[in-house]
């Protein structure tokens, strides 16, 4: 007798949230961050045909190949997701969007557009595997570096690090987490909360790269993140689907309301740490790196504040299908126009 | 200017010059940012409103207000709306370049100018009529903060009285300039009466330039090429826009904005059937624009030449990876911190090899008004029927400067989405492969996001026929040679060549875009000055259409008029054509940045042709500013 | 295997066969990141140490570690460099494309293959020798971890043993391969004999293949064109380098680091006499290379494809500013998400007219890594010179693999800093303008900040001969004209062509860069399968010199070669040939991202003129993996 | 008889120190910044033969050639400014570079090379002349254009600024101020510390364009830049060419010694506030923002950090002028590379 195969609140299966084949290094941290994806998307039940997948050039952005393998998916150029998933969601605002890239797809070539698309507060799910280097291109220093990480051949960074975090904070997104693909549940929580949020997430995975960063010297080794991982709360996420009640005591835990009616339960690891303060957020964020740490978990949230797609005030159709009685005004209209011009 | 002197300066002028009606040129020189730009339109739509084909050209500085700017007016009975070289009469109303605007005029020419400025004193073979601007201006604009705005308009009047346009008239095309701003108005016609009053009293007309009433503009618009682009775009259906402003193209995006705001928006809900986004830069703009053709909607940019080249790297993606993208570009004089105020057909070239490797790009040439609204909707269709980057090339002359037309029709056509599968389609194809070519015309089908079929990951051109990634080295090669039969395709789907060709005629000429009033202009002079006969063949896109060969097989020698240094049409020309048709081409070039006139044609024409051809005229244009800093 | 099993194996393969000694390729399949490329290195160095003209490739997936890659060697006693199209000895140790690697094969081919893999049973026309690495690389290396790396070390031992490679020139390659690293060197060298003690054992030799000493290689160098270019660039005395990582480019600045560190810095102080930053992007290094040659350096980038697209309004603003820049192009297969590493010719018209506007640059073609080297050096004097961008076209052939050459020559010319001007040439001159041309070659005289001399502001077009801001038609126009002027200037300066003329030669051939190697080897072709003669023209920059229409007139059809499938060289020549020239000029083209080849030339070219071509070999080698994503 | 001319130290006259006719509209605030640059340098006696003038395009981006007039000037293409300005200080690391960017030139298509310039704290004298508008091409916002702020044409900003001073904290230049082209005293005061600087310093100077942004409704027109501008403190600076000794109440003043022993003295206009914390100052900045004023005057100073070109550590001569033997290596040395690749 088979086994009634496990499907989610959509009824699809978890094998319909997969994707190719990676090609990526064995024990790549992307890999990690893919398959937490997967499983995020499966757990929420999202529709994969809602899904688009967007990403820039470098190993990190190779990987939305290797999950939602039904959803659409678009490869651009280097350092410019930003604009193309912006495109996208003006085309269809119904869209669940998800953009990968690296710490070299963002924080060099494309800073530029990452500051754009945070400050517009673009409802994207925006993911940073971040490894400290160029994986694709064989290992440079990106921008995410640390001060005085080491590549392999004993080269030592003299730059400061671009902290992302603290970036998307300023720049008014409303959204930042940092996680590490190591920490498989709060990964997952945030991914969730990610899906749940209606604005910008912006979210930077700490990612090793096994192949070109991983040793001894290097700042972003999977040695040295977990060592010093530094964790705000511990997030957990309770769907709007689920008829969940999590007892904590009293001032021991901050419920964040999401837009679609799900909690993020953060339960304090340390006393006064509030994430909806901006710039409590960026001296939280400031200290750990003084201390050489990563501060990980949901690190600044603002749930309510409009985003562009609902600030641009369009139909509630997709642009991309409205018929063409919508699009073309009126011979009236036209004629209008041309009396003016006489 | 006393009458007495006014005295001395008739006996200085010629007045036995025949009356010369309807065929001249008036140039405005002020500064910029003086609200000349008012005086000057009324001025303009006045000589529409008196029957007379009409054309005005503004020459302006990269600066926003305080430099030199020159407006020319051109009134033509036969019709002629390119610019003219030479200058009839002009209106010296800047210090700074007076002197030099008076003194590259040809023997003749009648000026009217401010009078502190005692032109009069520095040639005697022209018509000089002085006007005591500020005088004038006081009485009838008591606040004085305002009489800078107000002050020209009174040349308006002179120009009325001495030049017999009709007062009603003008007062008319003040009302529809200024629209429903009383006080605006109020302030403008008195200055214009002004200016009428005191030429009626106080100069006798003593050159030969008069307006008279024809009938050739009843129902025409006056418009400029972007807000026609615009126009275009609306009717398109463009859904989604997103821009960066650069001139000249920005008033392209802002005039889309201002209609789509009127007309696209739901009257009861209002919400708009449209997204317009000014991006942080061009790489960002066409990055959207992609982001959402790719997502199923009608996207557009449009920039100039600095924006194109930042657009190059995503220009050959949406090339390989086979998304729609409809981008104007309104061309300036190159490069970045060149002359940005000042006209070129200068990408051409560059925007039909835009980005590395192997592409090639569809371009659509407009040469009128008309042809901007009507591209703009060819543009999207070819977009999304060739599912490829459409560029519209216009320029600075066409986008900004004010043009007549015949009212724009109706579209009759509905639009044009291209091969989109469907749930039917796909039944019939059997499997769906996002880049085979099912119908033989390279053109594959498309699925979007959200439409619940078939998904795909869209890359450049690293792929195979079923769209899966793909570094075969046969799999590469069938997808570009894919890519090349479709470019082939859209050579029969393009817009076709407007060709006139001349019974006896040895001689082809080949212009597009702005330079066709030029050349046919210059037609008319070679056969009426020169006895040369010439063909006509108007270019309107590339890929260059079947009959190119047949039309230079046709002729003798066959003359390509661009404006640009490098002849960047003929060179792609050349890039294809057989060498008997190559042998026979010539080329006429005209690129200081003003628009191309007939006299230059016929005279570079002529003199290739072994004509001896005068030296060229004076009438050379002092416009633009120079050193001092 | 057991014995008996290679017994079946043998009575499969066709013992018949005449020898082929140093005339034959291999071809190593295995995956990256495994270790392999040094065991190839060391293959490919053991036959130069046998004296034996070779070269070798790499088809490397994009991607870090995983995929199928192919390294190639080519030995060839007639000093053929280019890619072999068909292989001759494949050593199959990649599970995932064994099974098309072998079958694409050649009858008569012979294969070493991992024992698990049965490839023995897929066909009965090769000579199939099984290897256990698993079983052998175990005793050798202890360490289970290092294992994946040695295991390739087996390989070579096994080929030296089957065709005849001396042990000790293996080891010394392996020596230099590896230099200090003495237990690396250790375990290699462990492999190396495991292998060549497995094939002594147990591999009776059936195929026809043999490596024989000759001595045509002493002295010769191993280097890829990256390294020959960076060291061409470190003696031309580059003092400031600002580059982004892109393959296949990156090596290029990464051996110039290497370099600098080594050999510019100083002893005593530790500091150096460069700058190299590793910018945020393409636009930036080149806007660096712009600020650092402005400021009076010598100053480079180096990229691919998409960084050269991103480049283009720089380069525009380079060309009319007038400031030196050096830009080496590693060209890879278009557009971004393309091909990355593969190899293309396909930026050169990009390269050739960069930017919007009317722009037109120098191109410098190396074919060789000497001439990496040499012109790197050329790059920096004509970038001086004539004040204005300089791109040196390599691709990802030349660039990445590596190549044996003599080794370089010292240069004997000093560098040309150009026209800068003195206080004693100032004094000469009388007065100065930044943009004069003084000496009517259109290259003006230039200062740099900090020199003591008359400063000036740095524009694109707007201004006039003196430096000065101008809008002014004339000032613009005489300007434009003087860059033209330069331009053609620069075509007695670049690099002459390397011209070989055959006596009663009708056809006439021209390559460029890499195709060189597969022209010239198909030119042999040619003669010796059809008797037909041919004049060969290397062509090495652009602008094109004046002998190119000569060599054209002087045969009836010229061939140009060239990987792109847009035959992009051709129509920069259709350009500006005569039509009688252009009525001559055919082309051949490969473009599937591999390396041209001599037969696929040959095979175009004949079918061309006529001649009967056999169906392609089946030669066609599988580089490349696809689909399931 | 003729009075001796007014010279500075180095014994030039204030005229030296000019550049062309401005051809922006009269009332520009970037005309006011022109002449207090005129001002600092002439004053702090700056040779003008080792200056140099970068920027991008826009109004701003003119502004070079109307000061220094000795001094070569590069006007470069938009948003670019900083590249080029690093090329030249690369090649000639004595050379002293102010570069002029706008807020659109910096804001929008700049902000990429903006946040790698100041990571770099690259020695160089960046100014942006911020009028929350695109000046030349007539009017549209830019990106530091406040919400809420209105053009002309009564359309609102619906986006938040981008705080230009925030960033270049958190990215880690080293000296970063506001300031406003009407107030004259603290401009030039800052102008002549930044002089002294080594090191990046980004001043932000509202810059009202009396064009386009200059009305009712716009946060960045003269009167209402006047009416909130939020000074933190009273800047004097004391060349160190000047022994002049002032006296502050102790506690009233924080004396900030500079990098060629000038000194910069403000006097403390709020109990707490210091331009050494790099958190208070981010802070500082918020809060302002939030009450819709602009904080003025030294927001933050690192004066200690290597600048860029010292971390290359390369040879004290620029390196645009090493003769032949001092770049190209010997004859051993090729021999000794070739011998390597035999
Ligand atoms: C315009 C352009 N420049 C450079 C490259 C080369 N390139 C490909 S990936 C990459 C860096 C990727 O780094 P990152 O984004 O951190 O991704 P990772 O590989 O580390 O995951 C670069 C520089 C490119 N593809 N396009
Ligand atoms: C690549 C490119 N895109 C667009 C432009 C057009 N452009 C010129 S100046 C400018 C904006 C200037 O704004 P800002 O920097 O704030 O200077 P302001 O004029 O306000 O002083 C723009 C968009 C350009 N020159 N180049
Ligand atoms: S190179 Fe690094 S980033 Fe790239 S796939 Fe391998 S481990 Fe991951
Ligand atoms: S438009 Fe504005 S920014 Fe430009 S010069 Fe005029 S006032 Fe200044
Ligand atoms: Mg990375
Ligand atoms: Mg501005």
């Amino acid at each position: 007798m088979a086994t009634p195969a496990k499907v989610n609140r959509i009824g699809l299966e978890p094998q319909v949230y997969k994707g190719g084949k990676t090609t990526l290094c064995a024990g790549c941290g992307h890999n990690a961050i893919s398959e937490r994806i997967i499983e995020a998307f499966y757990e929420m039940g999202v529709d994969p045909q809602r899904v688009v997948k967007l990403s820039g050039i470098g190993c990190s952005s190779k990987s939305p190949a290797y999950f939602l393998g039904g959803s659409h998916g678009f490869n651009a150029v280097h350092g410019r997701m930003p604009s193309v998933g912006t495109g996208a969601l003006l085309a269809n605002k119904h869209l669940l969007a998800i953009g990968i890239s690296g710490d070299g797809d963002t924080g060099a070539i494309g800073i530029g557009q990452f500051v754009h698309l945070m400050r517009r507060n673009l409802p994207i799910i925006y993911i940073i595997e971040d490894n400290g280097c160029y994986g694709l291109t064989k290992g440079q220093f990106s921008p995410t570096a640390d001060l005085g990480s080491k590549l392999k051949t004993g080269v030592v960074n003299d730059l400061p690090p671009i902290d992302t975090c603290a970036l998307a904070i300023e720049l008014g997104a409303t959204f930042v987490a940092r996680s590490f693909s190591g920490d498989k549940k709060q990964l997952l929580a945030l991914l969730k909360a990610a899906i749940a949020h209606r604005g910008t997430v912006m979210l930077d995975v700490i990612s090793p790269c096994v192949t070109f960063n991983d040793h001894e010297g290097s700042t972003k080794s999977y040695a040295y993140v977990k060592d010093h991982d530094d964790p705000l709360e511990e997030v957990s996420f309770i769907p709007f689907f689920e008829d969940i009640n999590v007892d904590y005591l009293p001032g021991s835990a901050q419920e964040v309301a999401m837009h679609d009616g799900s909690k993020l339960m953060l339960k304090k690891l340390e006393e006064d740490y509030d994430p909806t303060d901006r710039i409590g957020a960026l001296r939280r964020l400031h200290e750990a790196a003084r201390r050489g740490e990563f501060a990980t978990g949901l690190i600044y949230i603002e749930p309510d504040r409009d985003d562009f797609l609902t600030l641009l005030n369009v139909v509630d159709e997709p642009l991309a299908t409205l018929p063409l009685e919508r699009v073309r005004p009126g011979k009236e209209a036209l004629e209008e126009i041309m009396e003016g011009l006489r | 200017m006393s009458p007495s002197e006014l005295a001395v300066q008739e006996a200085r002028s010629t007045p036995n010059q025949p009356r010369v009606v309807n065929d001249f040129s008036i140039q405005v020189a002020t500064v910029n940012g003086s609200g000349s730009q008012t005086a000057n339109l009324v001025l303009l739509r006045s000589l529409l409103l008196m029957g007379i084909p009409v054309s005005g050209k503004n020459m302006f500085p990269s600066n926003i207000a305080g430099l030199p700017t020159w407006y020319t007016i051109r009134a033509s009975k036969r019709g002629y709306i390119g610019r003219k070289k030479e200058v009839d009469f002009l209106v010296a109303m800047n210090p700074e370049t007076a002197k030099e605007d008076v003194l590259t005029l040809d023997a003749g020419c009648a000026v009217v100018y401010d009078e502190p400025l005692k032109l009069n004193a520095l040639r005697r073979d022209l018509t000089c009529y002085a006007v005591p601007f500020d005088k004038l201006v006081a009485p009838v604009c008591p606040d004085a903060k305002l009489r800078r705005l107000v002050r020209n308009m009174i040349y308006d009047g002179v120009l009325a009285r001495l030049l017999g346009i009709e007062m009603p008239l003008m007062e008319q095309a003040l009302q529809k300039q200024l629209g429903r701003k009383a006080k605006a108005v109020a302030l403008n016609l008195a200055a214009l009466e002004a200016g009428w009053d005191y030429a009626e009293k106080h100069l006798a007309k003593q050159d030969p330039y008069f307006i008279e009433r024809m009938n050739e503009t009843a129902g025409k618009i006056l418009i400029d090429g972007n807000a026609a682009a615009a126009i275009g775009c609306m009717m398109a259906g463009v859904t989604v826009v997103a821009w960066y402003p650069i001139t000249p193209s920005s008033s392209l995006c802002e005039s889309l904005i201002g209609y789509m705001k009127k007309y696209r928006v739901d009257k009861t809900t209002g919400k708009a059937t449209f997204a317009i986004v000014q991006a942080e830069d061009e790489i960002a703009s066409l990055g959207m624009v992609i982001g959402a053709s790719w997502a199923g909607a009608r996207s557009m940019t449009a920039t100039s030449g600095p924006g194109m080249s930042l657009m190059s790297e995503f220009a050959g993606l949406a090339y390989y990876a086979e998304t729609p993208a409809v981008i104007f570009n309104v061309q300036r004089v190159g490069p970045s911190t060149g002359l940005p105020t000042r006209t070129a057909q200068g990408d051409v070239i560059k925007a039909a090899l835009l980005s590395h490797g192997d592409t090639r790009h569809i371009l659509l040439i407009p040469a009128s008004v008309d042809e901007c609204y009507t591209m703009a909707m060819d543009a999207f269709d070819l977009a999304e029927r060739f599912q490829t980057p459409v560029f519209v090339l216009m320029d600075l002359d066409l986008g900004m400067n004010t043009w007549t037309s015949d009212p724009f029709a109706y579209p009759t056509r509905p639009i044009d989405r291209g091969k989109r599968l469907t749930a039917e389609k796909l039944k019939a194809l059997g499997e769906w492969g996002r880049y085979k070519d099912v119908d033989g015309d390279g053109i594959p089908y498309r699925t979007i996001p959200g439409d619940g079929l078939p998904a795909y990951f869209t890359r450049g051109s690293g792929h195979n026929a079923k769209g899966q990634y793909s570094e075969r080295p046969d799999d590469y090669v069938d997808n570009v040679d894919r890519l090349a039969r479709k470019f082939e395709t859209a050579r029969a789907h393009v817009p076709a060549p407007i060709v006139e060709r001349a019974a006896k005629a040895k001689i082809g000429i080949i212009a597009y875009g702005t330079s066709h009033y030029a050349a046919g202009e210059s037609r008319d002079q070679l056969r009426e000055e020169a006895g040369v006969e010439t063909s006509y063949y108007r270019l309107r896109a590339y890929p260059f259409t079947a009959d190119l060969p047949a039309f230079i097989d046709a002729h003798e020698r066959v003359y390509v008029v661009e404006q640009n240094r490098d002849a960047q049409m003929l060179e792609l020309m050349k890039m294809e054509l057989a060498p008997e048709q190559v042998a026979k081409l010539r080329s006429v070039l005209h690129y200081s940045g003003l628009p191309i006139d007939a006299r230059s044609i016929s005279d570079d024409l002529l003199s290739q042709e072994g004509f001896e051809v005068a030296k060229p005229t004076t009438g050379r244009i002092s416009a633009g500013s120079a050193g001092g800093e």
